[in-house]
């Protein structure tokens, strides 16, 4: 459904009174996402995956590469079908206050693209309402309540919904879902979490879960893939609970040592190591390893040369590594013998 | 390095600035019903002057010629201001309209910089008075006076100065800028005497702006008070002569746009305060050009008070440059 | 209370908020308000009617002149022994409609171009922006001033409008600063990803955010506009085509010195009494504008 | 490791003890309790986790401990007693400033601004030590030069930078820095955590409990995360709509919770192992501060467990086992 090749973002530097060099985003970024599958991006904030989520949704154009979206090359599109094209892209960002507008209602933020798609599809006023309480149903919203309030008398969690709704109103065929949780309280994450989950199931509708949060990325795309990103660079990809049971590059590895140990339920992994944290002013030097001066097991070739992504070893159909030296490590938390979580 | 860039771009943005206004009234100016220009000549060809004497008149009371196609009368013009020649004035006949703005300017400029510094000084401390203390009588009062001052018009201000400091109680003179009777020069008589003509208009320019130089000054403290760093400091235990360095000095910057926007309010001003106190500055000087069709002047009068807002506006911007690290640092 | 909905599952009830009815809400909710409405009002019906009330040209009794107030004249006579409440109330048109006028104009050409600017950024800004400096730069009285010389304003449209024009600049350097931090938020870029239409993002989206601040700003230029014609009256730069309060200030001041006799301060201090006024009731309507498009405050 | 919280979960001599705390915002229909009749006492150099969501009251009661809640809220009723200190409640203007920074220290959010933007750090620290009279200067620097070595920050860069010049995490632990300046005894840490990825997360926490044993702090940790608090924390305070839930160790609380609500607050944690299913959302939404009800059980509307009692009777903060506390009708063992 979306493919990238080679997708490459490069920040201009600033120059003028604050200036600084040039960034890159994203280098080199290749990426198949079928319809109704999942792929979860991870890495750190920073690390460029913000970026593809914003170019493959049409809000950020990108300097290198190419974007398809069912097969068609974006570049070279008018500007009427590229909109066209990425309305079946969907962005649910991170932030649901912002997302929605305070001055306006649910239902004119519901009605607006309902009614394009009336008009479109000669349909009536009535068709309109109907669908838009149908869709506030499907994301689990009792439309009597929420249909004529504005944004600041939901809470988060419903907030969230709505932009998932409001998403649905153009039936997309995929949802770029970025850090969609990290500002919902903690008892309503996992209800938004498996809503993106059941959509894809009902709808057909590829997703892709963007986060640093590994767990939660578990949640969504557990049956899909999972990418883990460095620096603009995909540095292990594969099946998400076998990236996350076995992970092979110490990138992975540390981002999952560093998932809080649940004392008490769980004991951690016995390979686990606290990395180090982010160096200022990495070079953009990008002929050694990327994470070589982070790695506590980079030698002097990691130095020396880059690493590409390729087949893994242990699993060479499906996992694909960028390091000189995969080795599988234990570090995910594992819960306590006899103690099942509670009750 | 950058910072001279800063500079350089702040310049040549002045300085465009000051060309759109000169070209925007050359061709105003030309493109006036009953040109100004040829009015002249033939009211003078009709006072019997011969044709070529009346030209050469004309043309040395506006620096080019009347006829001639305008493009070339344009750059005609340019040349002359480059060599600051603004022509000659009408109503003063033969006197040279720089000669006459050069004896006018040094008072407008010297009473609107001293009345925006006072109430910009005046106006920065209410408004800290009000917005710190704004639970208690003493800021609840500043906040009233300056609301009240701030909606009463510089005109009415003025004309309530006159006519209490002037009419009711005598206190001040007006109509010159000093007694005529002392002989202009660095004596304290003069000095004296100058300050004493000042003190009504300066008092007008400075009240007149202090209402909003303390409200805007409240709002901007109020502001800074809520952000973090400040409630932060508080929590760090910091002084309160600490804290309220840290606010005021962070209230203040955005002042600098305010700043920047009153200044073309308060040179503008100058002709309604100029005319009502009767004090020979640009802006006395403006309104009666028009009574008088005294256009060259009109025209002179209306391109240095532009460029006196341009030129505070560029100071103003490179004060505001210092005192913020954000801009200062490249 | 979130269970006892179960059995209405259908439709929801059509309980949409009516912006009208809050906003009258609103405005009583205070005395003041209520003050500055009743205010407001007074002078825009003396504006409407006052001069159907009068002749076309005042009666003056050569008599009278600076008679005291009394029944049959109020506020007393000028200098020519016109009556003074009568010049008021027709003086009030022009005054009221130009400022009016003038106020509209400057919120027309602030909001647009400072919408246009913020939203299409990059060369359309740039350009907007160097000419919006340009407005800002220029002092607004030596610019009428020298405008004067070339058109003479005066009708009230002519008036406002060129009040209007000179006077933009600031709202649409507000406005488009605005619209930049609303354009990234993420509203806009969802409305974006759906597909709809600039002209929906900016009248739908993005200026339902900015219209407080716009109406704000129309009241302000109202009085602004006040003053600034008042001024141009007053220091007698607009030529008098008819009569009205600045053209009042204007005789009482330089005509028949109203400044050193007791007798014509009531001819002078009429007109500055009703601008003081209007401002007034302004001020006390404002405090509802933030409360009225506030959507906290609205709906249920 | 096991004794050492033994030991520090023994209700010795608290630090600080918190009775009938009340504190209350004043709004347009009314005044409502953030933190409702709330008792509770922190152990020496201990680390007390307080987790709760939006609306539970925990960042009030933080900001409480230093006497500063703001208008439009108050501190009602109740004391916050201090060991050796007293009651911070009664501090006049002057005693409450000493007492901020250089007994009690608080670690802000990396998403907060919490430095004056005009001014270098070293300058503001300068600042800080000169407010709190401290003969040498030179000093402070240097530890906090030693501090932001510790922290992989570049010291020297640091302490001549400007706010804006440093990222989200550097300037978390900038602020780490500024709370240690004066040694306090008492630190807290409000969502020290939040906003910061994984990686900078598990840094950060690194640096908190080597610097916390190193010093033998008392520390309050407040987050609504309850993997930051089972990394952390000796003893954790579940708050709910104003009110202890529930009150025990951690590693306790997280090996069998006894409040509904705890019990739903784990539950809720999408995890890495095990079936997916485990996990589960909680109904409903967290109460704003008008919708707590008055009387009964204030997490009635969303509990599994709820009977008639919880609509009228307010349950008691009780003690059900030594260290462990409980506020539901149910009958509970630990």
């Amino acid at each position: 459904m979306i493919q990238v090749v080679n997708l490459q973002k490069t920040y201009p530097g600033t120059r003028g009174v604050l200036a600084r060099g040039e960034v890159r985003a994203l280098r080199g970024v290749t990426l198949d996402i079928r319809r109704g599958a999942a792929l979860a991006l991870i890495g750190e904030s920073g690390c460029g995956k913000t970026t593809l989520g914003r170019i493959v949704t049409g809000l950020e154009a990108y300097t290198g590469g190419e974007v398809l979206i069912d097969g068609a090359n974006i570049a070279g599109m008018t500007a009427r079908d590229r909109r066209a094209q990425f309305r079946k892209v969907q962005l649910i960002p991170q932030d649901p206050y912002a997302a929605l507008n305070p001055t306006r209602t649910i239902a004119a933020a519901l009605f607006d693209p309902l009614r394009l798609l009336a008009r479109r599809g000669g349909k009536d006023g009535a068709w309109i309402e109907r669908r838009a309480v149908e869709l506030l149903r499907l994301v689990g919203l009792d439309a009597s309540e929420t249909l004529y309030k504005y944004p600041h008398q939901l809470s988060g969690g419903q907030r969230q919904r709505v932009v998932i709704a409001r998403a649905l109103t153009v039936e997309p065929e995929a949802l770029v879902a970025d850090e969609a949780v990290s500002m919902i309280d903690v008892s309503l994450r996992l209800g938004v979490l498996n809503l993106l989950s059941q959509l894809r199931r009902d709808l057909h509708i590829s997703v892709i879960f963007i986060t640093h949060d590994v767990a939660a990325a578990r949640y969504v795309a557990q049956d899909g893939q999972t990418a883990v990103i460095y620096r603009g660079e995909i540095v292990e990809m594969g099946p998400t609970d076998d990236l996350i049971q076995r992970p092979v590059h110490p990138y992975t590895q540390s981002l999952l040592s560093a998932v809080p140990v649940l004392h008490g339920l769980e004991q951690a992994g016995p390979d686990r190591f606290i990395p180090r944290p982010t160096e200022q002013g990495e070079s953009n030097d990008s002929s050694s390893c990327l994470f070589a001066d982070r790695c506590p097991f980079a030698d002097d070739r990691c130095k020396a040369a880059h690493p590409d992504p390729e087949p893994w070893a242990g699993a060479p159909d499906d996992r694909l590594v960028a390091c000189f030296k995969p080795k599988e490590r234990k570090v995910v938390a594992v819960p306590l013998s006899g103690r099942a979580s509670n009750q | 390095m950058n910072y001279l860039k800063f500079l350089a771009k702040k310049l040549l943005g002045g300085l465009a600035m000051v060309y759109v206004v000169v070209t925007f009234t050359f061709f105003l100016i030309r493109l006036m019903p009953g040109n100004p220009v040829l009015a002249r000549l033939t009211s003078l060809l009709q006072s019997g002057v011969p044709y070529q004497a009346a030209k050469q008149q004309v043309a040395a009371m506006y620096g080019f010629m009347p006829h001639g196609p305008l493009i070339v009368q344009y750059f005609d013009y340019l040349g002359q201001l480059l060599h600051l020649n603004l022509g000659l004035s009408i109503a003063y006949a033969g006197v040279s309209v720089t000669h006459i703005l050069m004896s006018a300017a040094p008072w407008t400029i010297f009473m609107v910089l001293l009345g925006l510094f006072f109430s910009f000084i005046l106006g920065v401390a209410a408004g800290v008075v009000a917005a710190v203390w704004r639970n208690s009588i003493i800021g609840q009062s500043s906040t009233f006076l300056a609301t009240l001052l701030h909606g009463i018009p510089q005109f009415m201000l003025a004309l309530a100065f006159l006519y209490l400091f002037t009419t009711e109680w005598r206190l001040f003179p007006f109509g010159a800028p000093y007694d005529a009777a002392i002989h202009p020069g660095f004596s304290p008589a003069f000095v004296g005497s100058v300050a004493y003509h000042a003190i009504l208009p300066i008092l007008a320019y400075a009240i007149s702006g202090y209402g909003g130089w303390t409200l805007a000054m409240k709002s901007s403290v109020i502001s800074v008070l809520g952000d973090e760093y400040i409630l932060a400091a508080e929590l760090r235990g910091l002084t309160r002569g600490i804290r309220i360095r840290y606010v005021a000095r962070n209230a203040f910057l955005p002042l600098f746009t305010s700043l920047t926007l009153s200044l073309g309010f308060m040179f503008g001003g100058a002709i309604v305060i100029e005319t009502i106190f009767d004090y020979p500055g640009l802006g006395y000087l403006l309104n009666n050009s028009i009574g008088a069709q005294d256009y060259p002047v009109m025209q002179g009068a209306f391109l240095i008070i532009t460029a006196a807002v341009i030129v505070s506006n560029i100071l103003a911007d490179l004060l505001y440059s210092l005192i913020d690290p954000r801009i200062r640092r490249a | 209370m979130a269970s006892m909905n179960v059995q209405a599952k259908a439709l929801p009830p059509l309980r949409r908020p009516n912006g009208w009815r809050t906003a009258g809400r609103v405005l009583v909710r205070k005395p003041g308000r209520i003050a500055g409405l009743v205010i407001i009002l007074t002078f825009v019906l003396m504006a409407a009617f006052g001069p159907l009330l009068y002749p076309a040209t005042l009666p003056s009794d050569a008599a009278q002149i600076y008679a005291p107030p009394s029944l049959a004249h109020p506020l007393g006579t000028d200098f020519q022994g016109t009556d003074v409440l009568a010049e008021i109330i027709t003086g009030a048109r022009f005054v009221l409609l130009s400022a009016f006028l003038a106020a509209f104009f400057t919120v027309v050409f602030g909001t647009v171009i400072g919408l246009a600017a913020g939203y299409a950024r990059g060369l359309v800004d740039s350009v907007l922006m160097r000419i919006t400096d340009v407005f800002l730069t220029v002092p607004q009285f030596p610019l009428l001033i020298v405008l004067s010389t070339v058109w003479k304003f005066s009708s009230p449209l002519a008036l406002g409008f060129v009040l209007g024009i000179t006077s933009w600049g600031g709202l649409a350097r507000a406005v488009r600063s605005q619209t930049l931090s609303l354009r990234e938020r993420g509203f806009i870029e969802a409305a974006r990803g759906l597909g709809l239409s600039n002209r929906h993002i900016v009248t739908k989206e993005i200026f339902p955010n900015v219209a407080p601040f716009v109406v704000m700003n129309l009241l302000f230029a109202t009085t602004g506009s006040i003053y600034s014609e008042i001024t141009l009256f007053f220091l007698g730069i607009v030529p008098f085509s008819n009569n009205n309060w600045g053209v009042m200030l204007n005789m009482a001041f330089f005509q028949s010195g109203a400044m050193y006799t007791t007798s014509g301060l009531l001819y002078l201090m009429s007109p500055l009494a009703c601008i003081m006024l209007v401002t007034f009731g302004v001020v006390l309507v404002l405090d509802a504008v933030d409360e009225i498009f506030n959507p906290r405050l609205k709906g249920v | 490791m096991a004794a050492v919280m033994e030991q520090s979960t023994m209700p010795a001599a608290p630090e600080v003890r918190i009775r009938n705390l009340s504190v209350a915002y004043q709004t347009s229909t009314g005044l409502f309790d953030a933190v409702h009749k709330l008792d509770l006492d922190i152990p020496k150099a201990s680390i007390t986790a307080v987790i709760g969501e939006s609306g539970s009251g925990k960042s009030t009661l933080a900001m409480a401990m230093l006497n500063s809640v703001t208008f439009p809220g108050s501190i009602r009723s109740g004391t916050i007693e201090y060991a050796g200190r007293g009651d911070i409640v009664t501090f006049d203007r002057e005693r409450l400033r000493r007492f901020r920074g250089e007994h009690a220290a608080m670690v802000f959010q990396a998403s907060q601004d919490t430095l004056n933007p005009l001014k270098r750090v070293g300058a503001q620290l300068l600042d800080l030590a000169r407010s709190h009279g401290v003969k040498d200067k030179r000093k402070v620097l240097r530890e906090a030069r030693e501090l932001a070595e510790r922290m992989a920050l570049p010291a020297d860069r640091t302490l001549t930078s400007y706010q804006h010049e440093l990222s989200g995490g550097m300037r978390q632990r900038v602020s780490i820095i500024f709370a240690l300046a004066l040694h306090p005894q008492i630190v807290l840490l409000d969502e020290p955590t939040t906003a910061l990825d994984v990686l900078s997360q598990s840094h950060v926490l690194e640096i908190i409990r080597e610097i916390h044993r190193e010093r033998g702090l008392t520390t309050l940790l407040i987050t609504h995360d309850m993997g930051v608090v089972a990394e952390l924390s000796d003893r954790v305070v579940v708050m709910y709509a104003g009110r202890i839930a529930e009150d025990a160790p951690s590693r306790e609380l997280l090996r069998r919770p006894l409040h509904p609500y705890s019990q739903a607050l784990i539950r809720a944690i999408p995890r890495l192992t095990g079936p997916l299913d485990d996990a589960q959302a909680l109904p409903g939404a967290p109460l704003e501060l008008r919708q707590i009800p008055k009387a009964g059980c204030v997490f009635r509307d969303r509990c599994p467990a709820r009977m008639p009692v919880c609509d009228t009777g307010t349950p008691e903060l009780r003690e059900v086992a030594p260290g462990r506390r409980v506020a539901c009708h149910l009958e509970v063992t630990p």
